[in-house]
């Protein structure tokens, strides 16, 4: 009965004569000639020719086609989704920051310095760390870079090592990371309470064992209470230890990662300080160490001395760049502006409604979903499909009925060690409003799965797009556009 | 806190339900002698007001943006059109994660579709992804990926490429067993085929170049892909000024394998270094060694057409160590701003753009050049920058510059010993007659 | 199946305790016992206490609930839904102009008032006219502001005289104006062309009458191509010829009002101007003049010398204020801009593409509906439902329908002289595709009216309200939400 | 033409479907004798960096953003939450039109409704309407419904509102028959009682009185409100500052029957007069008289709730010349935009923004009248502004503080001759403690 509009591609509404009008006609003289023999291009095959007003209905049609964390909770766990306060981009965005060129002398970047500085200072004092740096672009190059870092000062103390233990509930740029940074992985099992096995790590923790890479709280949303020990067991035997910070939203002024024998860790300020991610970035990832490791810390670091901020690039044992110019700035800016926002207490405020909004989820749900691993919940908590994969439903198909019911799914399967995994993460600035609708979509679910499975394995039933031919995208896949005939 | 959106009431019905006294009683799973007993030594909380002002003033901090500058050198100033501000600071595309539902994700997966699809056409390859973190990592990518592709060892790295690139990519390979070659330019800026002739061999996995190269000038790259495919080592290009692309031949044409770079300059401000946009292109036969996520066509139940995430397996949430990259958060919010930009430009546009630049250049080249003491130092073909050589070290021109408010352009003495008294001058489509001319006097004064 | 959230009002979601944090505290010694003596309030009853991540979801909740331009075509007769520029929103925002107070001195506000005179200039060349005030917020105001011009020249000349003719096609502001301006209307009825019947002017246009009220072209998109005839005979008795230049899109560069003899017009920026609609406003209705009557209009007046720029209150003849300050300041830029992003050629090409486009809609859909008036159309065409009667669907049916297509419904019910009218007005910044989505969705519900008729009765059907009862709403007003028990 | 979707190949398909060989054909209709016979004389067209390039520079000439300001009367420089320009600039709130297919509006309707429901709970009043255009017509609009409502030809209007909309409800009333007689105020600024009882009488249609007064003093509207219902005549209250009503007693509750005037201190900018928000609110007895739009709630044909525009018989629509009102387009988007200040402060929000502009100018009162020859004019208490008198005339004192760049308050003499060497000086939130000294300090100077 609906005849909804299937938006084009923008490739299929392109037609010659329609174009934009931005800039003035050339205004010095036109040098004939140009680029004497250099190749140019004739024409770029296929290229939109578009009027403004498709493009903004074009680009405001396809918004309107997402979920957002600014329409409702999105409780994808690990992710961090919380609100992104609109003060902070516009703060970001404003002519005196967004104007100026990374290469700009110094001197006339005072503002930009300060800013950086203070950042570093601020996440020192929160993950009680001794130095970070701001360069890495999301988690996944903190890592990288935080890894990179543990394998100058294991090189400088003589031998690199060779491998480095993660363990099983770990995320995958994990074990990743590692592996770009020149290490083997060895995996350690999780014991029955989805926490570090302290037993397996003391086996594992040999001389040619760099770091250990650990998680925490770990992705079931369980504080590591054997933290320290686990610490002890690696530094003992000469090695590590590198904290994912990624779920530091359960953490914030409760807890510090330096105080528990951390050495070196990232902070997804994506996750933990508000930065919107975008669709899938800009993140950024910044790297703290422990004094001991500073030397290694990429250039360019930034230097105080007197109210004045210069760049120093000449540190001997730095791990070099990481990347081009400073970090992602304009993001780094919003957290940090996240921070002054919130205070001292506020700070704190962010890990304890953080944890009280899960864990009221997880009381409330307790009863309708399994719950592999019951050791208390932080910021999260990991249910699995086990009560009702026995009428025929998975995690996929209660992801997609909760679309039917306007909600976000949570992430599914991950952690890999819980089976149809729903590992759900509210954040602290959801409403309880919110909260409850998700519940109630659940708990419905759950009596769904039972008496009417059929409509679960079908949902969704009428986004713009229903359930999606995964298999056949990338059995072949079709990755552009592309001019028929 | 601000943003909690908790009522009290809210607060003690939680409390309540869950069955403990207050948010302390959460935290008893963590060890007490760990756990932190003081307040956090943090500034704040400010409220609205107070934040802006403290930040209006840092930002004031900056006297950069009241100066007329020339800097180019991997970061371009180019106008923003209105309409990529406007929608992508849209709610909608800005606070959702990475598209894991697609079903209500389609937004956000047809515009990486369609910037896919752009990037494919301005590169002239076949397949692209879905964005990098930036071009110096983009780089290092390559390199990753050309020893992967031909399990060779060494790559060859032409000295003209940025040289912040260059150090990334060194920090990137020096784990992993291997070795960057680099090649050295000739008198033309470009890269010395002579020299290159010597250093290729065939445990050489790539040729990476820039075009337009570091000192603005555009590369032979036809003739480097040959060379790199008479030893069956593939031609990568990097392009760190997008915009090129609007004019220049495209790189796949002309025989690059992969091309990756830097698109910053498709809508995305200066933001002092970040966050920009990396992407990357290749031959369609190395699909599955392109590192980063991509999205793909597909049908629904309904066989309607649907984009998707697509080709996981390259990725670490499932092969994990063997992924063919770390990179899981990217640059997607940069590369819709890149889309809208390209998509508003459209072809005459970008081309408009392109050659205003390229114009532009040439008559500060004209002008510039025509100071008394000022030499052009490569005769190769600038796009929208050139490298100027001064009779007196750059450091001396530069600070009479800015005391005429102007910052005239990129010392290069630092990261090219060889190259003394030179600098680095970027002129794109914003720089008006008035600025190239208020920039030729000043020098003038300044060389006097 | 599906079960969609709805949106509760802000009160609903209201509790003590959430707050916002926008003021830094009092920064001024407290004075005690401060406005001692006066009422104070003590609480606001039902006022709303919500946070601010709930305030962003609210709003992007409730703005999915709207139809607007940038979504699709809004082809609502009479009222000129084009694109509306972003540039011009942000230019009209500029801090530099967005910033000053309409009382700041004249000499520290040059810029503004160089922009408003530069928009008088560009309107009366644009219009054929001698002078123009920006000041009227919208149509009607113009309107007013107009006939109070007329009102106050003819008083001036000893008598105001008793009646306004104002066609039976106009819309209601015409007659509501005039009446506000102490005249008594008098409808002229429309020839078989749907064009003022010069034969009932002759006759009515008496010595009483002050003025002709002409909209042009009128609300059937017909050209009133004895516009100068009317003219004269209006002008041959002593009154004078007002237009009102809602319609002005179909003849922006093509013809000038005053050159077809009108004394007095309003123009809607806000319509011709692309200046957005806003869901139901601000607007900006500008008024030309002849030159003899620019003496009457309204302070202040904006004079120019030497390139310096003055306010001038003291003309006696002025019929006085008709609003604080300078009239929509921010809504004239915008209209300003487009003038300057269009230039001549453009502006011209204005009138050329909405007619264009309003004869392909009406060429291609002439067919399936009924035309009462054949006439040729400008920049609109007014169906009507006819045809569909006959299958007991009316044009609201056809309208409701319509939603279900994903489009705006034309306008309804106006003109009043054509019953169950459908007043289609597409403007020249729709694509040919918006055009056809537009074309075949009518063809489509042509059909449909005669093979499901109950399909169209029952629309729309999946919105997020269907058809509402207006009926109970205006018996029994409930125009507020009020705090139970 | 810029913003023209249609490619080159549309316009000849589209010529052709209609039969016609140009655009040309399409204006047979238009006598040829009055169609213009030449380009008009016209700038442009700009391309959009030529246009934003003219308009920064406009901006530039307005030296007024670089000034320290202490206007105020009747237009009011307050924060505006970041969230109320984010969300209020959302094409689906800035491109629909007014709300007639409530199907497809609801987020413009529901948002009216809060609106509404904001207005009457400020005012303490039941009913209001969707907007107005600004203050001044507001007041003119109360006048001619005051008049509908008791059928009584002459109103009393306070001297001390503001002038401008004196004058317009002057313009408004002319042509009708109305007669508006002005009631002075008395020695503390108030309306003079005396005199007003001297010109109360059975034809009075109403007392329409400021309160905050045009010089900042609150008025005694309770006794106004008796006064006026003592003749059954209506108690009109004009609200040009309507943030007074975050702490002073809503006017509704005490007495007052129409309460009208400007919102532009929620949400809007200064934006040198305009756009800003008119608003109404009365006693429901007289909804049928209210003029401009009103939303209502009603339900779908499934029961839901939903919002619709209502008592359109009030309206030009169908009422044409009878209509309570002429007005059609409102200021909605100005409503929605203090619909989102509102609801974002909250009530513990606006209450320390009204408290906090009732202590600076408190403060400021103290700093000022410190200055030796400045004397404070009316005794009656303020709100966030209030009239000073100085030792000489306003214009060497507002021409001494601008050399130091300040802009010190509004010139009374030529609104209110009997005012001579008076300025009313306005403080709001923004000022900090810092602004205020500085005034003080500049007025030391240049009275010295
Ligand atoms: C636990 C964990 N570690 C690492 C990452 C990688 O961070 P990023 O996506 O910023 O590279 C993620 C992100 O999903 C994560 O959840
Ligand atoms: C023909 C006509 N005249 C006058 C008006 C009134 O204009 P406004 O709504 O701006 O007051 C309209 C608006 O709909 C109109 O279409």
């Amino acid at each position: 009965m609906i005849k909804e509009i299937r938006e084009p591609l923008v490739f299929e509404i392109s037609a010659p004569g329609k174009k934009a009008s931005l800039l003035p006609p050339l205004d010095v003289p036109e040098t004939k000639g140009l680029l004497d023999g250099v190749a140019l291009r004739r024409d770029i095959d296929g290229f939109p020719e578009v009027a403004e007003p498709e493009v903004v209905r074009h680009f405001t049609r396809l918004s309107q086609k997402n979920y957002c964390v600014d329409l409702g909770l999105y409780p994808l766990g690990s992710c961090t989704m919380k609100y992104n306060p609109k003060v902070n981009e516009r703060l970001s965005a404003l002519p005196g920051l967004a104007a100026t060129h990374p290469e700009a002398p110094v001197d006339l970047v005072q503002g930009n310095l300060s800013l950086l500085k203070r950042l570093e200072g601020y996440l020192s004092e929160i993950a009680g760390m001794d130095a970070f740096t701001l360069q890495p672009a999301a988690g996944a190059h903190g890592e990288l870079t935080g890894m990179m870092i543990i394998r100058a000062a294991l090189e400088d103390r003589g031998d690199p090592r060779k491998y480095v233990l993660i363990p099983d509930s770990a995320h995958g740029t994990n074990p990743s990371s590692a592996h770009i940074c020149g290490y083997t992985v060895k995996e350690i099992k999780s014991n029955e309470d989805g926490m570090i096995d302290i037993a397996s790590l003391e086996k594992e923790m040999a001389a040619d064992v760099a770091a250990l890479m650990v998680t925490n709280p770990n992705t079931l949303g369980v504080f590591e209470s054997d933290i320290c020990r686990a610490a002890e067991i690696v530094h003992a035997r000469g090695g590590l230890v590198y904290m994912d910070g990624a779920n530091m939203n359960a953490l914030t002024g409760i807890v510090r990662p330096g105080d528990m024998g951390v050495d070196v860790l990232h902070i997804n300020l994506h996750k933990t300080f508000s930065t919107p991610h975008g669709g899938g970035g800009p993140g950024s990832g910044p790297v703290g160490v422990q004094k001991a490791l500073a030397a290694y810390l990429p250039v360019p670091v930034i230097e105080e001395k007197g109210g004045r901020f210069s760049v120093a690039f000449d540190r001997p044992k730095t791990i070099g760049r990481v990347r081009s110019f400073y970090g992602n700035f304009s993001v780094i800016v919003r957290a940090l502006c996240y921070i002054l926002s919130l205070g001292p207490k506020g700070v704190r405020e962010i890990a304890e409604y953080a944890v009280l909004n899960a864990n009221y989820i997880r009381k409330s749900l307790e009863q309708d979903y399994h719950l592999k691993y019951t050791a208390s919940s932080m910021h999260e908590c990991v249910f699995s499909d086990k009560f009702q994969k026995e009428h025929g439903v998975t995690n996929l198909d209660i992801a997609k009925r909760l679309i039917d019911y306007g909600l976000h799914p949570p992430t599914m399967s991950f952690p890999l060690i819980v089976h149809g995994a729903l590992m759900i993460e509210p954040t602290e600035t959801e409403s309880k409003r919110d909260l409850d609708l998700f519940i109630a979509a659940m708990k419905a679910i759950a009596r769904e799965a039972k008496e009417e499975p059929e409509t679960l394995k079908s949902a969704p039933h009428v986004t713009y797009v229903r359930r999606l031919d995964e298999v056949a995208a990338a059995k072949t896949p079709v990755l552009r556009w592309e001019k028929r005939g | 806190m601000r943003y909690l959106s908790l009522s009290d009431n809210d607060r003690k019905e939680m409390l309540a339900a869950i069955g403990i006294g207050s948010t302390d009683d959460l935290f008893g799973c963590i060890p007490q002698e760990v756990r932190l007993a003081r307040d956090l030594a943090l500034p704040g909380p400010m409220a609205e007001l107070g934040l802006v002002r403290e930040m209006e003033e840092a930002a004031a901090r900056n006297a950069y943006p009241r100066f007329l500058s020339f800097l180019g050198g991997g970061a371009y100033d180019h106008l923003i059109p209105t309409v990529v501000d406007y929608l992508s600071s849209r709610g909608e595309f800005v606070s959702p994660y990475t598209p894991y539902q697609p079903e209500v994700s389609q937004g956000t997966l047809q515009v990486i579709y369609e910037f896919q699809t752009l990037v494919c056409q301005l590169t002239g390859l076949d397949i692209a992804n879905a964005s990098l973190y930036e071009g110096a990592t983009g780089a290092a990518e390559a390199v990753l990926m050309a020893h992967r592709l031909t399990n060779r060892l060494k790559v060859l790295v032409a000295r003209s490429l940025h040289p912040q690139y260059r150090e990334v990519i060194r920090t990137y390979i020096r784990n992993l067993g291997l070795q960057a070659v680099e090649v050295p330019f000739s008198r033309d800026g470009r890269v010395d085929a002579a020299a290159l002739a010597g250093l290729l061999d065939d445990t050489v996995s790539g040729i990476v170049c820039q075009s337009p190269n570091f000192f603005g000038v555009v590369e032979d790259v036809k003739a480097l892909s040959e060379a790199a495919h008479g030893r069956k080592a593939l031609s990568v290009v990097v392009v760190a000024e997008a915009l090129s692309m609007g004019l220049l031949e495209a790189p796949g044409a002309l025989g690059a394998d992969i091309v990756t770079g830097e698109m910053q300059s498709f809508g995305l401000p200066l933001s002092f270094g970040g966050p920009y946009l990396g992407f990357m292109a290749c031959r369609k036969e190395y699909v599955r060694q392109l590192p980063g996520r991509v999205a793909g066509q597909t049908t629904d139940v309904e066989g309607r057409r649907g984009f998707v995430l697509t080709l996981a397996t390259r990725e670490q949430h499932i092969r994990r160590e063997k992924a063919t990259s770390n990179i899981c958060t990217n640059q997607a919010l940069c590369a819709l701003r890149a889309t809208i930009f390209l998509e508003s430009l459209g072809r005459p546009g970008l081309r408009e753009m392109a050659w205003q630049n390229a114009q532009k250049a040439a008559y500060a080249l004209d002008v510039l050049t025509a100071v008394p003491g000022v030499r052009r130092r490569f005769a190769g073909p600038p796009f929208n920058e050139f490298v100027l050589e001064f009779p007196k070290p750059w450091a001396e021109v530069d600070a009479a510059l800015r005391t005429k408010g102007i910052v005239g352009g990129l010392g290069l003495e630092g990261a090219f010993p060889e190259l003394r008294n030179s600098a680095l001058v970027c002129v794109t489509e914003l720089k008006r007659k008035d600025d190239i001319d208020r920039l030729g006097r000043a020098l003038q004064e300044a060389l006097r």
